[in-house]
């Protein structure tokens, strides 16, 4: 896969992390805003896109990014189970309890555990549309040789 | 009651035990088969000392502690396990166990190294228990069950290693697994109208609809379980590829005794046939007789012969079944006995044949009658008893059912006024019987030897043994049937009855003649056609193999007179099996249907939309 | 107990999600932690099955309690139902992924196999906990993705065109589902299926709102069960997947997603009606016969198993749909009961003896490397194993006695002419007998007749685990048959009978 | 309100129904996206900025998947064979299947129209289940967002089912996407 | 030094976008801006010192008044030619020499042609940058290399290098 | 003043017609993908727009979204449109 | 009424797109029509009049909300479609290398 | 005062809008029709956001409206860029009305590199 022309390899190389940041904002600001997790964590998996749309194969070693981000998929959803897991043993006892304080409404720092879900949502959705691109990507590159 | 234990578990556990050792000490295998069998058939014979009642058998929930979850489930399974020692079954028991001590004697040495058929002890034992457990049992629920793995050990005991004897193995689970089934309709409706499973209790009139359903579908288990037409077709071609010693325990014996023991049953405890139905049943049994008869004579193969006799005699039976009266239900019984000895009796002699040449076609034999002698006498005896001649056994229960049949003409009624019909067509039957038999005993034991067929040497004891006693109890069956076996086994299950006329020298005179006359003239027909074919002879040439005629070609002549050889061709083309019948239509019924299915999704999507839609406006039309 | 029920979700799926990281540094682990974690879940369902009470056990996620009586948590509901599907779907499962040990080291990514494996068992056993529409379909969703793309997972041409055809059906159906969730929601504001079944039965509701609602939810789970005019990608996906995956779709995949959601909606949910009783019944009926018809001239082994699975649901169908026409109609309950424990006994049934003959379909595949049954022949003498144990199953699905399958099918037919329903009865004998017919064609071509494989193939039996689980299943085979015994059948099979006869039952417990 | 959204309705129909004539992939891939985008204005109109977000990323991110795929294989509708002329589409087979696909619709239509005449009109809805969550949820849960609230705290396993599903949407891909199925 | 810039932009950004300046919101933002430059940036520009150098801002800011004054101008010209019934455009690709060397500065340069009246970069190749001009003045290269980017070089140039 | 920001919104829903007529004639791909990025920006107007109207914060984060959503996806079709000569 | 019967119509436009077209796309497109339009219909169900997007903020604490719920669901089911359109169009593009076509008549090996 | 300014803007935004998709009617081929999105559409959306300062102030939505015209002016000029030369490529070739062609050479030199 070749990369794209040097105004967009330039633009991206401002961007792409711009892009990242802001899918953390919609991430971490899940419960003020609209958005959350699972927005966010495509927009995290747009801005890899666009690095690899943009700069093409040769920068980056696709095949190994895929096996990272489908680990860390994994992980991260596990994580994911975990916090509902936890509340098993945390506090009330019950499966997916929210077991955190609350906090004040409308605060970064509230609600919960549902940031954190959110956060983890978000990794794991990033890290899976990104596996899903790269997945088509390889397989279009080797159907290319 | 300790006698059932024996009799129907103690087979049925040791051959489930059995079944798990290997196949390498099979001779031991084989004697403890035939311990367990002597005991069997020594606890059958003790069951006549039992008087007639009803049990509820305990099953084992002695072993289990009270309250335990297997004690539990024995204790339910102990309200079905309802059986009923009554004459008949008694009976039909030592029956069983007589033929399945005879037959795994035979087995012994038949069995040992030639055949290759894996668990053929466990198989038998287990057949013996279920039979057994089948004819005993007074619930319907479990009488179906054990008559349902009967077909599936029938399905054990043939090998199947080629392409006939496996479309045979199919065929007949196929047939008996059917008959099963509808079976359970009947005993459905049965339930349904009078809410009981039990046999002894029913009494049912056959003036309702659905209840001739109910007994039409029981007919159809039993006949197809004893062969009779239409749903036969699965004996020959049984007899033909099986061991046999399976043909001559299974079809021959066990499963005719079983067949004719529920026939029995239905139509004499269980329900009260109306006229039609009486009518319907002597059809059968005539057709039964007559198409299978015709259909042995053009056999070359001779255990497919014996096959389809198997099937021919099945016809005397239900034609005395049928009756209904006391004189045809004795007649039908003691034809069913006479038929399991002297049918058995054959299949032994035609596997110690089989198992001396190898060969299994009329014409590839001949003469046999100096190298087996014991073979031959029973044999002949055997074939003579299923002929009618007197004074075998076979004469005698045929004599019974004629009796039967004239006794009825007397009664008002359709199937009455036609008992004339009935009695000519069983009297041409039996000629034809013999014909066909005289072609048996011809192509096997006289006539001229093959030089491959030289040294050929007696079988073994153990194998000639359980022939002769046959053959022995053919005679003696023949002989003592009316002051020995006729009112010491049959009467006490039919009742006390009058033979209207008892060994009437005329008109068995008369009978006897005209059937061994047609016998001959049809044989002579036959020859005729041959000799006409036949090169003439020169003298000083040397007899050459091919000129030699075969046995085979005695009853050529028949094919060859226009009607016949239309419906043999039918026959041959299999359009009389109901069987092969119903297997193209549902194949071109299949066949349709899968050519609906192309592959392509999009007729999927219009399948699933259209049976939408097609909801959507039923279910609004509906409300 | 609070803590048992969440296992059945967690516990596969954390495999599920363990399998990718883990299994790619430890070889081996995917294999045993997946046979122990469905090992160790079947033994606890069968656990609960025994010694739980019968009655119905709620469990609030998140320990949200209910508000003015409306309940806003989604629910586990435990009750006989569900815990007895738990157990046909952990113990196929378990025996699934034993025999998946020697079977997938043929293929490539092991890892993948697992995890699919692991994630559609955890959505199953999702399905059957929940008591919440919308959740319903979530789990649902998951094990029909997991089924999609292990259907293709050797990505070989037929495999993939099975599966693509599988999706796009199935996508239908889950669009289906979705929009009669949407039309229940519409009118009834609520997801709970309890509180659903209350309302619709409080509030008078228009007909043809209720005939579009059913007609979705029918043909979406018809589809997942592939009832007749629904069935096409079927015979194609069940043909397709590996061995031990068709065990799965067609041991359970298509009862839990299928029928137990079918049942569960249209028992406990909407009110019983004549209409829709008749309407499954016919479905039922069409289904069985064409599908039986369609098996038998097919001459891939694994096809016509499929074929059977499509026929057998028919079975099933049937007997509930009669036991739910029967209390429409006001008629006997014993009848009724008879009819729905005949419908649950077959379902059990189907998922252990189809599960067998699949497996002993992979099993032959893999020893001969081809499905058709003209191609091979004379393997009971190199395979007794699979020989002895397919019989019993092929035995066992055409109702010969003494196996599982003669029960079910006889008590159905039983209840079904004890219900007037003469003509269903006929159809269920005379299928059973092609049944038969064609499950001979099969162990004639296949294990009798000469040998028609090449001289220079040694074939023998299949290895340790896969022979394991196919003698196990062989042994259930046989000892399901004691089901028939009431003793066996108040354990396992009643409590579900009860709760789909008690309609209202369901309601007054969870709520309550 | 109503009419907007009829408009906006039309709008992605007339897409739709572009979409699934074009004889170029890529075109009604484009149109495809269109109407997702149009899907986004319906959420933005119907106060459901949630949706409108996460289906701007899920339009985009298919429309990312599908050109990809595109571009691995061809663009064009069917194969160019050699008499292939844009005439010959129109065969009867294909006559049938619209003919059968318009019969359904009006039936569908039909039994649609008559089944929601007596429910809520639009823009009519109660609460019953939902008044719970929106009462005091804020307290509840902490969240402002009242959507997230119930997505991850009411029905919090529900989004870990679609968490899942995604999971298992990618084992799913990584599977098919293989190169060689067997050892 | 180029992380410590990405960092700092980033966070930058991250203030921007929230508009909030709690601790809480302060924590997240390094957290999120530490993860991002863990990520990004090694694909972030080399020379970050350029970033340091205050000059470079000023002439920015003069850039950008410029760049927004043509950019109307490019806009009303457009309209001009949407809107006239006769549809004036005279459409051709020229080809450019450019003077600028830095990489970005060609980038940033390109985009400002972009947006200039009727103009679209269409690539940049070596040292020429072709562009799809909607009215071509003249064929004649000096003038329209002029006409083009002459307006913004000058400026870019000393931004960027 | 209300009615106004509503009438101009319904207008510039409306403008969106345009770019789905420019989307079915296009003759050519580029056509439909120069419909279909006018779009993504129109969108953004729209965003704008309701944010005004209903004074919610959050819709413009939903603009930003799209704005950076549909500049990925307008690259990916670019891209597409280069690759062209590989495959025919 | 009329949304409601307009967002149908989008339904059967998949509908119709799955019944007549013979590519594998275009099947896919037509299906994600039938989602699109699920999605509109729930989104419509909970539309309140007046109602405004269910997000608490400085100047909407409390008041006149849309149903959150089906929001909630709508949600999920976009994710869900999303993991089931990239299935199958991997499926697509994998079936593509196999057969050299994405026309579905062709790919029709399994039959009967 | 603001609000004034804030709706001018609006409609200002909005004109420029309709210009555009006017243009992207009546132009006769691609580029042209990409120079009428990148610019008027362009512009007319920014002072539609920008329209959102003047509405709230230097607030928080303020300020994410100058983010987002600032994105959305490097995203939309990159797009036209890549568009324009990704036609080129596809082969898609200046109208008619075109007067002079520059970029073809160097087109067909890249390709005869490749081959």
């Amino acid at each position: 896969m070749k990369g794209m022309s040097i105004i967009v390899k330039k633009v991206t190389q401002l961007v792409s992390g711009l892009m990242f940041l802001y899918g953390i904002y919609i991430i971490t600001h899940g419960h003020l805003t609209p958005g959350g997790g699972f927005a966010g964590g495509a927009i995290l998996a747009g801005s890899f896109i666009l690095l690899v749309l943009a700069f093409g194969s040769d920068l980056l070693k696709l095949k190994k990014r895929e096996e990272g981000s489908s680990v860390v998929e994994s992980l991260a959803i596990f994580a994911f189970l975990i916090l509902g897991v936890m509340a098993l043993f945390i506090g009330t006892h019950v499966f997916f309890k929210n077991y955190l304080p609350a906090g004040t409404v409308g605060n970064l720092i509230s609600a919960g555990v549902i940031p954190l879900y959110n956060i983890f949502v978000g990794i794991e959705v990033g890290a899976a549309l990104f596996t899903i691109f790269l997945a088509l990507a390889i397989f279009k590159e080797e159907v290319l040789e | 009651m300790n006698e059932l234990y024996y009799i129907i578990f103690l087979p049925l556990i040791a051959g489930i035990v059995l079944s798990a050792f290997p196949e390498r000490i099979k001779i031991i295998k084989g004697i403890i088969a035939l311990i367990i069998t002597g005991i069997t058939f020594f606890f059958s014979l003790k069951l006549f000392s039992v008087s007639e009642k009803i049990i509820n058998l305990d099953l084992f929930s002695a072993f289990f502690n009270e309250g335990t979850f297997l004690n539990n489930i024995l204790q339910e399974a102990n309200r079905f396990s309802r059986f009923n020692i009554d004459n008949l079954s008694k009976f039909i028991t030592l029956a069983i166990g007589f033929f399945g001590l005879v037959i795994i004697v035979y087995s012994l040495s038949y069995i040992s190294k030639t055949r290759q058929i894996k668990n053929y002890y466990p198989y038998f034992l287990i057949t013996l228990g279920f039979s057994a457990g089948a004819v005993l049992t007074d619930n319907l629920l479990l009488f179906i069950i054990f008559w349902g793995i009967l077909g599936l050990t029938l399905y054990k005991l043939i090998k199947g290693y080629d392409e006939e004897s496996s479309s045979a193995a199919k065929k007949t689970l196929i047939l008996i697994g059917a008959s099963d089934g509808i079976m359970i309709l009947g005993i459905g409706i049965i339930w349904k109208v009078y809410g009981t499973f039990t046999m002894s209790e029913l009494s049912i009139p056959t003036t309702y609809p659905i209840l001739v359903v109910a007994f039409l579908a029981l007919l159809t288990g039993s006949f197809t379980k004893a062969g009779a037409f239409p749903f036969h077709t699965w004996i020959p071609d049984y007899t033909k590829s099986a061991p046999a010693s399976s043909s001559a325990y299974l079809p021959a014996s066990l499963d005719k005794l079983l067949g004719i023991y529920f026939l029995a049953r239905i139509c004499t405890d269980m329900f009260t046939l109306n006229q039609w139905l009486t009518f319907l049943m002597l059809l059968l049994g005539v057709m039964t007789i007559i198409f299978a008869v015709m259909m042995a004579l053009i056999q070359h193969n001779y255990k497919r012969l014996l096959g389809y006799h198997a099937v021919s005699q099945v016809g005397y039976m239900v034609l005395g079944l049928g009756l209904g009266t006391p004189l045809g239900v004795a007649g039908g019984l003691f034809h069913m006995i006479n038929h399991a000895l002297y049918k058995s009796g054959l299949f032994l002699s035609a596997g110690s044949v089989e198992k001396r040449t190898g060969k299994e076609n009329l014409d590839e034999l001949g003469g046999l009658s100096k190298n087996m002698p014991v073979t031959f006498i029973s044999a002949l005896i055997c074939a003579l008893a299923i002929s009618g001649v007197p004074p075998l056994n076979g004469f005698a229960s045929k004599w019974i059912i004629y009796q039967g049949i004239i006794d009825f003409g007397k009664e008002p009624g359709i199937a009455n006024q036609l008992w004339i019909i009935w009695l000519g067509l069983a009297v041409l039957g039996s000629a034809l019987t013999l014909a066909s038999f005289v072609k048996y005993i011809t192509g096997i034991f006289l006539g001229r030897k093959r030089k491959e067929l030289e040294g050929i040497k007696e079988v073994s004891i153990l194998m000639w043994m359980p022939n002769a006693i046959i053959a022995f109890l053919c005679i003696g069956f023949g002989v003592l049937a009316s002051t020995f076996v006729v009112p010491k086994l049959i009467m006490p299950i039919t009742g006390e009855f009058a033979y209207i006329g008892i060994w009437d020298s005329t008109t068995i005179g008369i009978l006897i003649l005209v059937s061994i006359l047609l016998g001959i003239l049809i044989y002579l027909i036959g020859n005729i056609k041959n000799f006409r074919t036949e090169d003439s002879f020169i003298g000083g040439e040397i007899f050459r193999e091919e000129t030699s005629y075969s046995v085979v070609e005695f009853y050529k002549g028949i094919r060859d007179y226009k009607l016949f050889s239309f419906i043999y061709n039918w026959a041959e083309k299999k359009w009389f099996d109901i069987y092969e019948i119903s297997k193209k239509l549902t194949l071109g019924f299949s066949g349709l249907l899968s050519k609906a299915h192309t592959g392509v999704l999009t007729f999927y999507a219009i399948w699933i939309l259209t049976g939408l839609i097609l909801m959507i406006i039923i279910l609004t039309l509906m409300s | 107990m609070s803590t048992l029920v969440t296992l059945f979700v967690i516990l596969p799926l954390a495999t599920a999600f363990l399998i990718p990281v883990i299994g790619r540094v430890i070889n081996g682990f995917q294999r045993t932690i997946t046979a122990l974690i469905f090992l160790f879940l079947s033994i606890l369902s069968v656990y609960i099955l025994i010694n739980v009470n019968p009655h119905i056990y709620t469990y609030k996620i998140g320990g949200w309690e209910p508000v003015n009586g409306i309940p806003i948590a989604i629910y586990f509901v435990l009750d006989g139902l569900s815990t007895f599907m738990l157990v046909v779907i952990n113990l196929i499962g378990a025996f699934a992924a034993l025999y998946s040990i020697p079977y997938i080291k043929r293929f490539t990514a092991e890892n993948n196999y697992y995890a699919l494996l692991c994630l559609m068992v955890g959505g199953m056993n999702g399905v059957v906990l929940t008591g919440d529409l919308f959740n319903l379909y979530v789990f649902l969703e998951i094990a029909v993705i997991a089924s999609y793309a292990l259907v293709a997972f050797g990505v070989e041409r037929e495999e993939l065109e099975a599966s693509f055809k599988y999706q796009i059906l199935g996508g239908i159906a889950s669009i289906l589902i979705l929009f009669g969730i949407g039309m229940l929601y519409w009118n009834t504001k609520s997801l709970n299926i309890a509180d659903v079944s209350d309302i619709l039965k409080n509030t008078e509701n228009n007909k043809a709102y209720l005939v579009f609602t059913q007609v979705f939810l029918i043909t979406g789970f018809g589809l997942k069960a592939a009832l007749f005019p629904f069935h096409a990608w079927l015979p194609d996906a069940h043909s397709s997947a590996p061995a031990p995956v068709s065990t799965m779709l067609s041991g359970v995949l298509i009862k839990v997603v299928g029928i137990y959601s079918i049942t569960r909606l249209f028992f406990n949910m909407f009110e019983i009606s004549v209409e829709v009783s008749t309407i499954i019944i016919v479905l039922g009926v069409i289904s069985m016969v064409f599908g039986v018809f369609l098996a038998v001239g097919q001459w891939d082994i694994k096809r016509l198993l499929a074929y059977h699975s499509n026929s057998q649901m028919g079975y099933v169908i049937i007997g509930l749909g009669m036991g739910m026409l029967i209390l429409a109609n006001n008629g006997s309950k014993p009848v009724a009961a008879l009819s729905i424990f005949g419908g649950l006994f077959h379902l059990i049934n189907h998922a252990v003896f189809k599960g067998l003959l699949f497996l002993n379909a992979g099993a032959i595949e893999f020893k001969t490397g081809t499905r058709n049954l003209k191609e091979m022949g004379g393997l009971s003498e190199s395979m007794p194993l699979t020989y002895s144990t397919s019989l019993g199953a092929s035995l066992a699905i055409s109702g010969i006695p003494p196996f599982n399958g003669f029960f079910s099918k006889l008590i159905i037919i039983l209840a079904a002419i004890k219900g007037h329903f003469y003509l269903l009865a006929f159809l269920a004998v005379l299928v059973s007998i092609i049944t038969l017919a064609s499950f001979m064609k099969f162990q004639k071509f296949s294990f009798f007749n000469k040998a028609n494989l090449s001289p220079g193939r040694k074939i023998n039996e299949v290895p340790f685990f896969m022979c394991f689980s196919m003698v196990a299943l062989a042994i259930l085979c046989l000892g399901l048959s004691l089901l028939i015994f009431p003793g066996v059948r108040e354990i396992i099979i009643d409590p579900a009978v009860d709760v789909l006869m008690n309609t209202g039952s369901y309601f007054s417990a969870i709520m309550e | 309100m109503e009419i907007i959204l009829s408009g906006i309705l039309i709008f992605m129909i007339l897409g739709a129904i572009y979409a699934i004539h074009a004889r170029d992939l890529l075109s009604a891939l484009i149109s495809c996206g269109i109407v997702g985008y149009g899907l986004v204005i319906c959420f933005l109109l119907l106060k459901a900025p949630d949706l409108a977000i996460v289906q701007i990323v899920v339009e985009t991110i298919t429309l990312i998947i599908m050109v990809s795929v595109v571009l691995v294989s061809t663009r064009f509708e069917l194969d160019k064979e050699p008499g292939f002329k844009h005439k010959s589409r129109l065969n009867h087979q294909l006559l049938g299947h619209i003919l059968i696909a318009v019969f359904i619709g009006i039936v569908l239509l039909y039994s649609f129209r008559l089944a929601i005449m007596h429910l809520d009109s639009f823009g009519d809805h109660t609460l019953r289940m939902s008044e719970a969550y929106l009462e005091g949820a804020a307290e509840k849960t902490g969240s402002a967002n009242l959507v997230t609230g119930v997505l991850f705290d009411f029905r919090g396993y529900d989004t870990f089912g679609e968490a899942t599903i995604l999971f298992t949407a990618v084992v799913g891909i990584l599977t098919i996407l293989r190169i060689k199925g067997r050892k | 030094m180029k992380y410590l810039t990405y960092f700092v932009i980033i966070f930058l950004f991250w203030l921007v976008l929230t508009f909030e300046l709690s601790t809480a919101n302060l924590i997240v933002g390094c957290a999120a801006a530490f993860v991002t430059t863990l990520l990004f940036g090694k694909y972030f520009v080399n020379n970050v010192k350029k970033f340091y150098q205050p000059h470079r801002y000023f002439w920015l800011f003069i850039y950008l008044f410029i760049f927004i004054w043509e950019c109307l101008k490019a806009n009303f010209d457009v309209a001009y030619r949407v809107l006239h019934p006769a549809l004036p455009i005279k459409p051709g690709i020229v080809k450019i020499k450019l003077d600028i060397t830095s990489k970005f500065g060609r980038a940033i340069l390109a985009n400002s042609i972009t947006m200039t009246p009727g103009t679209i970069t269409v690539d940049i190749i070596d040292d020429y940058i072709y562009i799809h001009w909607i009215y071509v003045h003249s064929t004649d290269p000096e003038i329209y290399t002029r006409k083009i980017s002459g307006r913004f070089e000058k400026y870019i140039k000393r931004i960027f290098e | 003043m209300n009615t106004l920001l509503h009438i101009i919104l319904y207008a510039q829903i409306g403008l969106c017609f345009f770019c789905l007529y420019r989307i079915i004639k296009g003759p050519t791909i580029p056509d439909r993908m120069v419909g279909i990025d006018i779009f993504g920006i129109l969108v953004v107007g729209i965003c704008a727009i309701l944010a005004i109207i209903t004074g919610r914060i959050f819709i413009i984060d939903i603009g930003i979204a799209w704005i950076i959503l549909s500049f990925i996806g307008t690259l990916t079709l670019a891209k597409y449109l280069s690759k062209k000569k590989l495959h025919e | 009424m009329t949304l409601y019967i307009l967002c149908f119509t989008l339904f059967l436009v998949g509908i119709y797109g799955i019944l007549t077209q013979r590519n594998m796309i275009k099947i896919i497109i037509g299906l994600s029509f039938m989602e699109f339009s699920v999605f509109l219909f729930l989104a419509l169900i909970g539309y309140i009049e007046g109602g405004a997007a269910p997000i608490l903020s400085k100047n909407f604490e409390s008041g006149n909300f849309v149903d959150p719920l089906p929001q909630a669901m709508v949600l999920t089911a976009i994710v869900i479609a999303l993991a089931a359109n990239s299935m199958l169009l991997s499926m697509a593009v994998k079936l593509y290398r196999k057969y050299g076509t994405f026309d579905i008549r062709k790919i029709s090996q399994l039959k009967g | 005062m603001s609000s004034i300014i804030g709706i001018v803007l609006l409609s200002i935004g909005f004109i420029f809008n309709l210009i555009g998709c006017i243009g992207l009617i009546r132009f006769p081929d691609v580029y042209n029709r990409l120079q009428a999105a990148t610019k008027c559409v362009t512009l007319g959306t920014c002072s539609i956001l920008l329209s959102l300062v003047f509405f709230f102030g230097i607030s928080e939505i303020g300020i994410k409206a100058i983010v987002a015209i600032s994105l959305l002016f490097l995203s939309s000029m990159v797009g036209a860029h890549a568009l324009s030369r990704g036609t080129y490529i596809f082969g898609v070739g200046l109208g008619e009305k075109s007067v002079i062609d520059d970029y073809k050479d160097q087109v067909e030199k890249e390709d005869t590199k490749e081959q």
